[in-house]
Order: C-alpha cells, then structure tokens, then sequence
C-alpha cells in the first residue's frame, strides 16, 4: 500500500526507474557522500490519522485554555470573537493551498483580497500604503526601524520604554546586524539627537494607556527623526489615526482581528506608511491594474525593492510572509464593517473601564497610572503578583500579566467583549476573596 | 482575442468566459450599502464609561455587508486562484505539495488555538511539549545539536542564523565581513546577508552545476564569515565536494550556514550536521507541508551544531529534570526575533506531518520527489534544453532557450500552461540559467499527473513551432489575461478609493522576466 | 454550439470552455490505481481472532486513491454546483435563504457530534434541552400543544401528521377514507394521503388563487379525514377565508392538515392553531435555514393540537419535575419513524437560527421575505403573466405564457437564467398555473439583487422576442449544456460499470416539462 | 444596522415601498384574519453570534461524549473514524448550500457524486441498483416492506425477531396506513404464507450475529416472498454481499461510513435492489447520460416514480433525503477504499473477538449466544445490567446497550477500530473490579 500522501505505487516507481534506465533509486543519490549517507535516525514511529489526532489531542488537553477558566490576559495578544465565516473562508483549498501569487491569471483570489487588506489597513491607519503582512506586528516594528535608518541614514533607534515588552528585545535583534544602536526612553525624558533615525512608541502603549502623542511627535520631527507609531488595530476602530499625529510609519499586530491566540503565531504584522516612503518599504505589495482585455487586475508589484529581484540591495530579506493570516483579517473586518468594528471596540473600552472602576474599589488595590486606556490597565494589588495570579488560577481565573517588574505588585488586566459583566464581576469577587 | 484550442483535453479548470463580470472592479468597498453589517454584536451589559473626546476618531470607512455577501464575494474570489487543491503545482524551490488536511484540523482544536502566549508555562504543558518533540525531530532529522522554532519563515531563519554566526564571531573576537553565497542562491541568501551587516560576495557555478572550488578557495580569506549554500542546490543538484567544502571554510575560520528549503530532496538521507554545516535553516511550509497559505504563514526553524546553541534566538523550549517544558533564552541568545514564541499552529501541523510519515515515510518522501523530478527531466529533456545534464534531485531546471529562437520566451510557455491546467513552474530562477524553468513535482503527483503535465509541455513546445502566437499571448482561459505590470509599478494604485480612477486598460500584454515563484 | 452573449455583464460564474476536460467521464473508479489509498489505518494491536472463511467476500471493487486525489476530485465536482453560497438562487417554495456558517459549527461541537443516540439520558442532558428548548419554540410559533422533532423531511412529518390523525380517528371509531387535497398542493401531499392508505380527492382553486369554496363544501362529506392545506398556497397566497374553511372542516368531523413548508411567509406573524389547524408540519431546512446538503438533510417536525398530542411518533422530549429531561413515548404513539430521534444535527442548527433572531428578527424575515417577492412581482409583472394579480406573499408566480407565444418555453427561461448567472426558480409547479415561473427570492437578498435578477428576466424576455433561438438553446456558459434526459430514462445507467459504454451522444436539447425544484 | 442575515436596509425597504405603492408592509399581511394576525408569542431573546456560541457549547458541555469516556456503545450507530478530507469536502458552500438537482446544467457536483454512491453501494451490496439516499436505515427497511407489498401485492410483512430494536416499531408504523399486518418472527421458527410480501432480516443482527442466510432466504423464495437484507455497510466489506444468497432488496445505514452519531441523526439510508425492481424503488436515481455537446452528464431519471409527477401514485412520498451524508460516506469510502474498507472491517473483527474473548474470562460472565459476530456480541454477567453500566459508567466507560429483555443480564458491547487493546483491556479489569 502507498502511503496516503504519496501516490505512486511500487508499479509506478519501476515504470519510472524503467525510463530512467535504473535498478533502484539509490543512484539517484549517489552525490551524497557515502559516509554521510542513510544515517541511523531516531524518529518516532509512524501514527495512523485516528491515532495522530488522538495523540495530538490527549497533548492540547494537558494546555488551560482560556476559554473557560475565564482569562483576562491580553499583553500583545487578544482575546476577540471570531465570526464564524472568517474560518470557512480561509479554510477554503483555494486560499489556503495557494502559493505567492506570482502568476496573476490565476491568483486574482489572493490577490484581490491582499489589496483589500491594505486599503483597510490605509483606512484605519490613516496612512497612504500598506504592503500584504510582515510576519507580526513586532518584526513589523523593528524592520520599521531598520527602514527609517535607512530613510535617513542615521544609525541610533529611539524606543519608548512603555512599548511591549517583546519589541525593545525584537528591535534589538534586528539593529545588531547593521550595528545601529538602540536607546529606550522614558515618555518623559525623550531627548533625540540628529544622530536618531527614529522615535518609536506603540500607542495606547503595552500597560493600554495613550501616549502623549503630540508632544512624542514633535520631539521626533525636531529631530528630523521619522515618527513610528504600533497600535492596535481594533482601537483605531474608534481613537485617533496615527496619520493625525504625525506618525510616518505605522505598524501593529493584526491578530486583534479575528485571529486566534494560538499560543503567539500565526499571527500578522501590519506595515503602512507615507506614499513617498513607499519605495523603502520592506515587503510585498499588490497593485491595481489592468489585463489585455481591459479587465481589472490586482498584481504585485513595486517588487524593485525585494530579494527576488534586488538580492543585496533589497529594503529586507522578507519573502514568504502572513498572507493568510492577513485574509483572515479582511474577511474580519469586512463582516464587522465599519459599525462593528467600533461597536467591538467600545464594547472593550466599556467594559475595561468597568472592571477597572470595580477592582479600584476593592481595598488594597488602586490603578498606578492614570489616563485613558484601552484593552487593558495596570492595577496594583496588596499581594505580589505572582501570589494573585496563583489563588486566582485556583479560582479557575487567568488573571493577567504579571508587571511587577514596572509597577509595585503590577497586574495587566486586560477585557474585551468576550468577557460578560458576570465574569468581571466573578474575577472581582475572587480578587476580593483572595486578599481578604 | 486570440482563442486557441490547445491540442489536448485538459484546459485549465477556473476558464471562463472573455466578457464576464469584472469582478476586480467591485471590491468590498463598492459592494457596501450603508446600515449593513455581517455579525450580531453582543449589547453592552455594563455602565458606559467616559469617552475621552479629543481621542476619538471622526469617522472610519469600511464596508457594509450583510453576511451572506461577505461569503460570496470571498468564496467567488477563492474560485479565481490556483491551489493546490485544484491541480498540479510545480512550482520549483517551492515544494508545493499536498497539505494534509488532518493537520489543519489539529491546529484548530481549541487546546492549540486557544492558548494564550503570554500564560505561564505551567498552563501550556500540552503546547510546549509539542514544540519541545518538534526540536527533538528537527535535530535528528538534521544531526543539528539544538533548534529553535521562533523564525516564522525561510528568510526569518536565515536572519537568525546569520546573527548567531556573527554574535558568535563577534564573541571570539573575530572580525569577519563577508558572506560568501553561491550565484545560483536564492534571493533571500544575499539579502539576509546584508541585512546583518555583511557584503555579499558571488560564488561561480562550475559548468557541472556544482560550486566552482577554485572560485570559493579564492575568495576564501580571513575576512570570510560563512559561507551561505543551499542543499540541494536551487538546480536540483547535490554537491558532491560539500564535505571538502565544509572543511575548507573551516580551515579558513568560516562557518557553514546551510539554506535547507530544499530538504524534501534528502530528509532521511542526509544530515546537514554530517555534511559539514554549522547552522541550516528549515521551511516548514515546505517539507513538512504546512499550508502555503497564498503566501505565508511559513515557519523556518533553525537547527546549530552545539558552539552556536548558546546564541540561538530566544525562546527554545527546555525540560527540566522533573519532566516539566519551559520556554527558556539561551544564555547569549541573539534576542527574540518575533512578538512571541514563533509560528506555533505551523509548527504543530509540521509535528503532525512528521509523526504521519515516521523515518520510513520520509524517506519515501525523499524518494519519490526525486524520482519523480528526474522522470520529467527525462521526458522533457532534448525537448528543452537541459543546462546539466545529469541526474536532479528533487527539482529540475530547464531552460527556453530553444524555444526562444522562435521567439517565445519562457514566461511563454509559463503562461500557456496555465490554458492547459498547469500552474506554471518557477520562471526566471535560478539567474545563472537562461531563460530558467525550474520545475519540481513532489512526491504528492502520481505518474499520471506528471505524464498528463510532459504531455503539455511537450505539446507547448511544438506549439511554439508551429503557432508561436497562440503561445505567445497566452493564458487564454483565465479568470484574467496577461496584466499590465508596468503600468501597475509606474502609477502604482495600491489601495482602493472612494473615486477611484480605473487604471488605464491596457493594450499591451505586461510581465518583464523577472523571477517568478520563487518565495 | 450557439454562443451568444447576454446583453447583460452577469455570465454565470461557472462558465466553462466548450471543450475542455469530460469531467464526469472519469469517475473515482477510473481514477483508481491499484496499491492507493487515502488514509493511514492504525495497525492491528490484538491477535488475531479466525476468521470465518465461508462467510468471507471473495472481491471487492471500490476506488484506490490517494488522499491529495481524492480532495481534488471532490473540490473539482463541488465547483459544477451552483449553490446559495455562490449566488442568487429563487427555487419557489425551496426557501434557499442564506445558511449561517455559525450554525454549522455548532452542530460539529463535540459535545454535539459525538454524543451516541443510546446512551442513557442521564448523560445526554445537553443533547436534550436542545431538543426540548427547541419543541417549545416551535410550539410558541404555531401556537401547538405538543412537537415531535422525529421526522426528517417535509414528507416524513406529513407522513408522521397523516398517521396520527388516521389512528386519532381510527381510536374514536370512525371510518374516513378520503383526505382532500387542493390542486395547487406539492406533489408529497397527495402521496402521503395515498401512503397512509386513503384515497385524495382534489379540490379546486378559484380564479382568485384562493380555494375554491364551493368545491370544497360540495367534497366535504363524513368519508373525509382531513383537508391538507398549505398556508400560504404554492402561489404564495394566502387564504383569507382560512377560519371558515377549518370552520366547515371540522363541523364535517374532519381535521385541518397545515403543510407548513412555507411558513417563512408568516413566521411571527400568525400561527397555525389560531387559523384552526389540527397538526402542521414545518420544513426546518427552509424556514429555519439549515443547508439542503444538495437534497438534505432536513427536519420535518410536526405540531399538533392536544386532542393529536397522544398519537405523536415516538420519541419526545419530556422534562420531569425535577428538571431531568428524557425521551418518551406519547401514550398512544404512532411508533417510531425512524432508527433514532430524528436530525439531531439539523435540529440543533435550527434551535441556533431562531436565537439569532428572537422574535422580533423572525417578524423581520417574514417581512424582507414578501417585500422582495412583491418588489419582483411589481417589476415583471405585464412583461411576464401574473395569473393572480394581487399582491403576494413569499413568493411570486408567474406564467410563461406570454413567451410561449414566441415558442420559447418556460423551460427555456429557466435555462437561459444560467446564462445571466442566476439559478432558475421553481418552473412548471404549481401544476395549475400554465408554464409556471415560481419564485421566491427569501428575505436573503437585498435590493440589488433583485434588481440584478429582474433585469436578467426582463432581458431574457426581450430575447424571447427577438432572438427565441439563445434562449431556447441555453444555457451556454454552463459547465455542461441540455441533457439527454429522455435516454437516460429510457436506457437508464445507474451505475459504474467496468467497461460503462458511455451514453450515446444526444443530438437534441433534452428535459420535459416536469415540476423542477419543488423539494 | 440590519440583521447579518438580512442584507435590506431600511433605505432598501423604502424603496421597495416606494415601488410597490405602500407605506408599510402591513398591507402585505392583510389576508391574515385580523384576529390571528401578530399574536403575542414567547421566544427567548436574540442572541450575539459569540453569545450564541457560548449558550450552545454550554448545553454541548452538558453532554457525556464518548470520546473520553471510552465507550463500547453500537446498537445501531457506530464510532469509526472518520478521515479529516470528509469533513473538508461536505462543509464546501457549493455542496452544502445546494438543493435537490433539478437543473441539471449546475448541478453535476451533486449528481456526479451522487451516481459515484449508488456505484459504490451496489459494489458494497451486490445489487443492480441503489437510490440516492433515505431517510436512515430504518425508515429504509420500512419502505423496502412497502414495495415488497407492492410488487407481490400480499399485505403481510415478516420480520426476524434479531433486527434492530427500532425496526419493527418503524416498519409497524409505516405499515399501519395501508393496514399491512407485521409478524415478528424468531429465526428459527420461520414459516411463511402466500399472503406474505417478504421476509426482512438484518444481518450480522442486532447482536452483532450472522443469520443462517442461506435458509431464510429458502424460504422467502418458497413462499414467492421478497428477501430484504439490511446491512451494515462496514461488515460488507468484508464477508458476503446478500446478493449471494439471493437478497431481493439490501437496505441498511451509512451512518458507519464516516458520519458521526450526533445523537443519532443526520445519518442515511441506503436502498439497493434488483434491477427488474428499479421502477418500484423509492427515492431518487441517478442517470448517466450526455448533453447537446456529447460531454458525460449526469441527471435525476426515472422520476415517474415520484411524488412531484405522479403525486398520490408514487412509490413514495420521500422528497428531501439525506444527500449530503451520502456525499460524507462517498467521500468515506472513496478515502479508505477497497482495502482501507476491508481494514476497518477487520480491525473491528479482531477487536471485537480479543474483547469477547477476554470478558468470557472473566468468572461470572459469558457469551450467551455462539457463532460469528461481527461489530458487537452479548455478554451475560452476574450483575443486573442496569447496575452494571452504571459502575462502570462511574469508571469513566460507556460499557453498551442493555438487553436483558432478550438475554439474562445481556450487555451489547460493540468493539470497533476506534477502541485501543489498552481501552478493551481497561474495560475487561473494569469489569473484573466492579463484579469482585
Ligand atoms: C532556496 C530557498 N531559500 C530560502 C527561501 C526563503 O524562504 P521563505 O520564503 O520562507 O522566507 C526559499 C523560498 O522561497 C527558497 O526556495
Ligand atoms: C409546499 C411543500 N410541501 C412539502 C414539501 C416536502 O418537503 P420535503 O422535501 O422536506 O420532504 C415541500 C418541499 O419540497 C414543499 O415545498
């Protein structure tokens, strides 16, 4: 029997091995050194398709899903109601077994619905262009940063201290290759010299308080610094554009729509900009055109600035990226639409707001910082945190983020329409259980 | 328009008629009617809070649709692609092959989908434990000592292997400023390369298609970090030499990065470790099958030999004595490369692809995608012309050039293809090859597929005898025809406008030779 | 082959080449290749138990495939459909309104799908305040005393509706052979009475649409069990003597049947106990929008009064005082109707349609549903006979007779709708209704596409005139042309043979005017 | 904002107004008698999609699934494995969202597929012919007795005592409107009258035994009766097709091919029979046949027999059926194929016999009935049965289908592919414990 993913059977391996003159296909691979040649290799054994998804299962059993214990975590990563299409859509082959649509004729599927993606992700940006995804909203950033040294060919990245606490290590990364510094900053303390490519801050910020968004800008113009801003994609459903602040780039993390939290990936990295930066930017982008036949067509193009093509020149080494994931996120926002995608979003801030106001009465804890938020807030509690998150875990409630590190005894609470007033009210309750 | 039967049954399944709907001309935007949405939203069940006014947006344009539009419009825009779900895809460098759909099942289960990254590790056992046995494969599937999953694609692998040779490097002291990558390299290769700071110096190939070794000891000085090959290499071929290689970039104090996105060619027969390499990269969306996704999610671990493993980005996933999985920073780890952990619902259905197969199973995997490649290098082969002519691995590289005397070019007989059924192959890759066809089956075609696809490039090239036009302003049964590339990069309209002006219709049938396919 | 193009953009979306691939030629059986297979089975891990050689199967011939070929097959097929998900489907009295993918998801909960039909109540509590939850709803909207979800269709609940009344009499001594059924009524109607062992007797239609009275008190004698009635008709009208009619009927001694198929019409807005209704089937899979699967699965449940509660088939859900739910038995059942307790599965994604609405989103179904089919009333009307010019409910009849007198048929119509990309309605049904056009557009649709299809029938009615022969030869962009159907009856092949001689060629268009589309 | 599933606006509805001359669309419901129109009714209040979600996994939550559990429950739904293509292909819009195939030019999906079902159970049945689907397997039987009825005429229906539970409750029910009389016969006390339409038996039974066969089918054929099989389409990959020995009518239920229990429904009938019957079949029958351009095509023929042209003279009222789940076991079987069939019958074989075999040993139970079973077999304990599942179902087992009606203290227990030795050897000690 052949294996299911293998079609040819032992028939057809000898009419092939027929045509091409051979006994075995072991010539085939007679460039491989011999001592290097079929070596022992422990793998484990080979699972039927009911046994693998036994296995597989018995494995995503032994993980607490935040489902039901009740979760309010957020930290980067969001907890948003799916409508269901969204899954029957990217699940459909022809999505989802394609390939980078080289050949437009038949790829108008992917790439109609990529030039979707980056008017809708223009639209709630503010920005003039946006490319197809970068793989997350944290490379996204960093390779942000590496354009804007590039832009100016200055060689120091500025961060805000209050962004994720992924980006300064991610940034970090990335600037080793070319050897740019990186300095973070203090909201308050930012000084850039001529020598900063760019002022980078993710807003609301990674404890979901908005930044000082004009004075940040500013500095950065002062500086002759491009301005680069990470947000969320669901609060610019109903707070201010980067593009009315000044922002030159603006990156974020597209997983808030409608992608699933799926233990940190896949997920998909949103990059827009200012038109005339467009020709700097790193990744791919699809354009709006024409066939032979005068019918509308959709092509990638503006691909001068990528490997295929510019190999050591490119704006980045990027290739294969979150095209998927970017669908995913269309087809979200296209069935939330404008209404729902701002009904999702005060839903969030209501509610977050709620929750806040009930733990700040409860003795003992108060709200570190003041200040409008988003998705979440820092509280401080009377414990230390991690003791919190253990007895509320007890409780069957993932309580948050642990930021002690910034804030005394500092919980990130994050709420979103998926949590009910009865499961704000529940983690309320046990908060107030526990200290008591 | 041109309207030309091909010579043969199978003409492509998505053929429409020329004067159909312009279905590019409506997108979401101007289907929207205002008071429309596609999902009921829950009422709000606690107090209003304050809005803070001065930060609130004016207004945000986004479309309209009722549910049942939004699942037309996508569904009929899913019908206009090419996948593999709907035919043969030979897409070389790519390994277009079939993407179990067991495995997308596996990734959805809510344990996996609904795990939050930022939980502790003692709530995520299950998913850890899934990442830690995937290292654990990956490393004897390539002799490598540790893995990290974290790079989300080839080129994301790439970047870090190329940083953890230069913190490496940088931590012995060493000045090095130079990679050394092969001209017959992916794009990637030299881009990565920059991309950490490095110039970039070309490699000949040997007329043979194997690395010119003279040309490699050359330039192979003290001032050489690595040298960037990829196994097999992009004409399908195996180096012969690698183990002296790999011991002259030692000697030279260099190291041996190795591009395995070719891996289906010799998973379970070779190991990058025993060839020499310090560093290779993976590309689960190809080997190991992921779905492609019209371009991505990928995943592409890196594998170290033990000097590197300390540099490894951050997280690897460790266990520790009482059995218990952690994420962990290797302890002079480059730094995180993603906002997470990497692409972890790739990287499960990568796991459950390998436990599908078991050594046996990729070995036959192995197998067949090089019998099957050199089956088509042996149909076509006098046909069109064949640079190297020897025994392939896993793909095959062919070239137009004969054909291009009658003046039909490769992204010809690329398009016409498609008439006939076919996604055509990589087109323009690798550089070193005129007019390149770059062709790799899989091991997911049967015999009858890949007879039923020599059968259409042979038709093809007599076609360019015998009626080179009707090759030359193919595709001709496409959802769309040949595009106007030019103009599409010389007034770029990149986002849909409230009046958007159409672009002008094209009269001339677009496509420069650039690479094609080969992400 | 004809090839005219529709003066119109709208080509259906499935429009093939004329000459490309004879997909339904090669069946799973061709494609099979000995030694394939499309699934891992797990190894055997008991010993072996001997095997009882004369009972044994000397040969079985069923496809070999591999599992990449198997979901290209399939996909490949599932494109030759039209379906609601890929446009505009007004099949009169099919209901094709939009299917919530939320509610299949629901249905796949395993939670749902795996629960066993024999297990002990004790563990199926969920399974069955599903049920539970969803015999009250039903009863509240047809204002019933008593539901039985067990039958899985339409006809199955008029079968199930018939056999009750017929045991309720038989159990009061009453000998009644005769149940009256007007000429209007679905085909399942008059086959059920006939089933159930009774002799059906037609009553006319008054040239108003409404029933025809007089006939009806002239029929109306102690031989007649029950009038079946469908509320509204199938020419989507509504009777408005509907409580004097039950009047008449039950002072004859004989019970009101409510064929409730197209309750889409009235849902929220009356109900069929109020008009004097015994027993009412409903049609979830319309009016409740679960898919119709290319021809089910759907659910038929029944409503009856309390004096038919008794004679329900088995089983029901009953909840006990301590809350506990449990199937059961009504005291005089009719029996089972089926192996278990009906369309699980469709129940649960009906119970999940009318959340999403609540009563006030029920109310507006019903509205949307008979304001679009008076907006396509109102637009064709005078281009197309409306033989009862009044205004409708949800759904329109029209006759093509007017187009007749051009020698285009009804038929024709249908068949060149494909054409402009839209499925045809429901045509010859009702049969009173000369070259009848039934169409029901749902409260699915919004405005444009109405406007969309009505454009498309007015244009074909232009070409009836002035072109007859596109219309009467279409359609032409479908993936196949007319059929031979009177060859295919007459020399029927209904199964893969071997060595299957293929059909002979037809040379003619096929297809007489039967009822299409009135399941 | 509109309801998602119901794209008019209120602009939409005024302009439809507008059109249609009226201000509201009351006037549209006027023929309503006005004291039925618009009555108060209670419905439960409108749920969000992500509120509707979690309502209804709540209830799901409620259920024991038989996943975890392990459970050893047949009696007429059986847990195989179904391969993940199944329920890819079936959730394609294009199949799902289709209605019975009337315009044959747009519909070959259905069709195709569905000739490829009746190809594939006239394989499996060694009959002539099949109908595209019923209702289940034992909506099936009934109407196989019907026809019998009709085509000899006689008006009394025989049925083996050893058939499922349920048939004769079905075959009784549908038997009643022509007033058929039903007889319940033990298999070895078989004696038929001229006045008999058929014998119907299933086989393997209801407990999983093979019938003598060949002498029951003696004896339908002496008395001039039919011979009806219902069968388990899993047992006839592997032994005997009932055309062997001389079945009239095969019917049975292809809930074992890939459907799951789902609470017993949607499942499908399968109805296959000589082809001399074909014009007395109920149900729709698929054709192969050409269109105008000579291409292979596939369309609903015979129709004469049907409800929508021969209205109270069909064969049957059936309308709607069960396509789609024929489409589920067309894809199943096509999967699996001629030896992935044959393979889960012999892994449920092997199974079911180490598992029979082991609980024998057991001091205190026993195989009340000998011979060759297939799926399932009775064990007889020293426990009464009710006390018996109940302690194991407490142990996390779902042990089987009580029929100490038939056998003293008799548990059905199927076996199949599904269960794992460690899950049979789990129940065996299980049992050991609660009976020590
Ligand atoms: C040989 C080779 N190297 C590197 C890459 C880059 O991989 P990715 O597209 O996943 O970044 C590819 C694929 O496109 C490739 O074919
Ligand atoms: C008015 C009417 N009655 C009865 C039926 C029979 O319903 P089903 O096809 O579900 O058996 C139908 C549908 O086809 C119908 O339209």
């Amino acid at each position: 029997m052949s294996h299911p993913y293998i079609p040819n059977t032992d028939e057809d391996r000898r009419q092939i091995l027929d045509r091409l003159g051979l006994d075995s296909s072991d010539a085939l691979f007679a460039d491989i050194p011999e001592d290097c040649r079929d070596p022992r290799i422990d793998l484990p054994p080979q699972l039927s398709e009911q046994e693998l998804v036994a296995e597989l299962a018995g494995l995503a059993w032994k993980n607490i899903q935040p489902q039901r214990p009740l979760s309010f975590l957020g930290a980067g990563a969001y907890r948003h109601y799916t409508p269901s299409v969204v899954s029957h859509i990217i699940n459909r082959g022809e999505f989802k077994t394609a390939y980078t649509p080289y050949q437009p004729e038949i790829s108008q599927g992917t790439l109609q619905t990529a030039f979707e993606f980056q008017s809708m992700i223009c639209e709630l940006t503010g920005m003039d262009v946006a490319n197809t995804s970068m793989y997350d909203g944290a490379s996204s950033l960093a390779e942000a940063c590496l354009m804007a040294a590039s832009v100016t060919g200055r060689r120091r990245i500025a961060l805000l201290s209050t962004a994720h606490v992924s980006f300064e290590s991610v940034i970090k990364t990335y600037a080793a290759g070319k050897g740019y510094e990186v300095d973070v900053l203090e909201p308050d303390q930012v000084e850039l010299g001529p020598d900063h490519a760019c002022l980078a801050i993710q807003n609301p910020n990674f404890f979901g308080y908005f930044e000082d968004v004009e004075a940040l800008s500013q500095s950065a113009k002062a500086a002759g610094a491009l301005f680069i801003v990470s947000a969320d994609p669901i609060s610019l459903a109903m707070f201010r554009p980067p593009s009315d602040y000044g922002a030159d780039i603006v990156v974020g993390e597209a997983q808030s729509l409608g992608i699933p939290p799926s233990f940190g990936g896949p997920y998909a990295g949103i990059f827009a900009c200012r038109q005339d930066l467009v020709r700097k930017m790193p990744g791919r982008i699809v354009g709006r055109t024409a066939d032979v036949d005068g019918r509308t067509a959709y092509v990638l193009t503006l691909q001068t600035r990528e490997q295929h093509i510019r190999r050591e020149h490119a704006t980045s080494n990027i290739c294969t990226s979150q095209q998927l994931l970017a669908l995913a996120a269309t087809v979200y926002m296209t069935t939330l639409g404008k209404h729902g995608l701002r009904r999702v979003a005060e839903l969030c801030y209501h509610k977050a707001h709620y929750a806040a106001g009930r733990i700040a009465e409860i003795p003992g804890f108060s709200l570190p910082i003041s200040g409008t938020f988003f998705h979440e807030f820092v509280v401080s509690g009377p414990l230390p945190t991690p003791e919190l998150k253990a007895s509320l875990l007890e409780k069957g409630i993932i309580a948050g983020y642990d930021v002690s590190d910034r804030f005394a005894n500092g919980l990130l609470v994050c709420v979103t329409e998926m949590n009910s007033r009865a499961e704000v009210d529940r983690l309320v309750e046990s908060m107030q259980e526990v200290v008591r | 328009m041109v309207n030309h039967e091909p010579g043969h049954d199978r003409v492509h399944p998505m053929a429409r008629q020329p004067f159909e709907t312009d279905m590019g001309d409506r997108l979401t935007f101007d289907l929207s009617r205002p008071g429309r949405i596609g999902c009921i939203l829950p009422k709000l069940d606690v107090p209003e809070a304050e809005l803070p006014q001065d930060l609130l947006r004016a207004d945000l344009t986004l479309p309209e649709m009722s549910q049942i539009d939004v699942v037309r419009y996508f569904t009929a825009l899913s019908t206009l692609n090419y996948s593999i779900d709907t035919g043969f895809y030979p897409l070389g460098s790519c390994t277009m092959k079939y993407n179990p759909k067991v495995n997308d099942d596996i990734a959805a289960l809510p344990g996996f989908s609904r795990v939050h990254p930022m939980q502790d590790d003692a709530t995520t056992q299950g998913a850890l434990e899934v990442l830690y046995r995937l290292q654990e494969c990956l490393a004897a599937l390539t002799g490598m000592d540790a893995v990290c999953l974290a790079p989300a694609a080839g080129a994301h692998g790439e970047l870090s292997g190329i940083l953890s040779v230069k913190a490496y490097l940088q931590d012995r002291g060493e000045k090095r400023h130079k990679i050394l990558v092969p001209d017959s390299a992916h794009g990637t290769n030299p881009a990565t390369a920059a991309m950490c700071g490095f110039s970039v110096a070309s490699i000949r190939t040997a007329p043979d298609g194997n690395l010119d070794i003279d040309d490699l000891a050359a330039q192979l000085d003290d001032d050489v970090a690595a040298l960037m090959i990829t196994m097999p290499n992009t004409l399908g071929l195996f180096e012969p030499e690698i183990c002296r290689v790999a011991e002259m970039v030692h000697a030279a104090g260099a190291l041996m990065y190795g591009d395995g996105a070719n891996m289906n060619a010799i998973i379970g027969r070779a190991r990058f470790a025993d060839l020499g390499f310090d560093v290779v990269h993976m590309n689960l969306h190809k080997t190991m099958s992921t779905p492609h996704g019209g371009g991505g999610p990928g995943a592409g671990p890196i594998g170290v030999r033990s000097h590197l493993a300390p540099y490894l980005p951050t997280p690897v996933v460790e266990r520790d004595e009482a059995g218990a999985f952690r994420l962990a920073a290797p302890a002079k780890s480059i730094g995180k490369v993603g906002l997470f952990h990497g692409n972890f619902g790739v990287l499960v259905r990568a796991y459950a692809y390998i436990r599908a197969h078991g050594l046996e199973g990729l070995r036959s995997v192995s197998e067949n995608s090089v019998l099957n490649a050199n089956y088509i290098r042996e149909r076509l082969k006098g046909v069109y012309k064949l640079p190297y002519d020897r025994s392939c691995l896993h793909e095959v590289v062919f070239s137009g050039s004969n054909q291009k005397a009658h003046g039909v070019r490769t992204l010809d007989i690329a398009k016409r293809l498609i008439d006939y059924g076919f996604h055509p192959p990589t087109v323009y890759f690798p550089l070193i090859v005129d007019e390149a066809l770059m062709i790799e089956p899989t091991e997911s075609e049967g015999l009858e597929n890949l007879d039923a696809f020599c059968d259409a490039m042979l038709a093809i090239a007599r076609e360019a005898e015998e009626d080179p036009e009707v090759v030359k302003t193919a595709p001709h049964y496409s959802p769309v025809r040949r595009l106007d590339e030019a103009t599409a990069a010389r007034k770029p309209i990149l986002r849909w406008q409230p009046s958007a002006e159409h672009a002008p219709h094209a009269k001339e049938s677009g496509g420069p030779s650039i690479p094609r396919g080969v992400s």
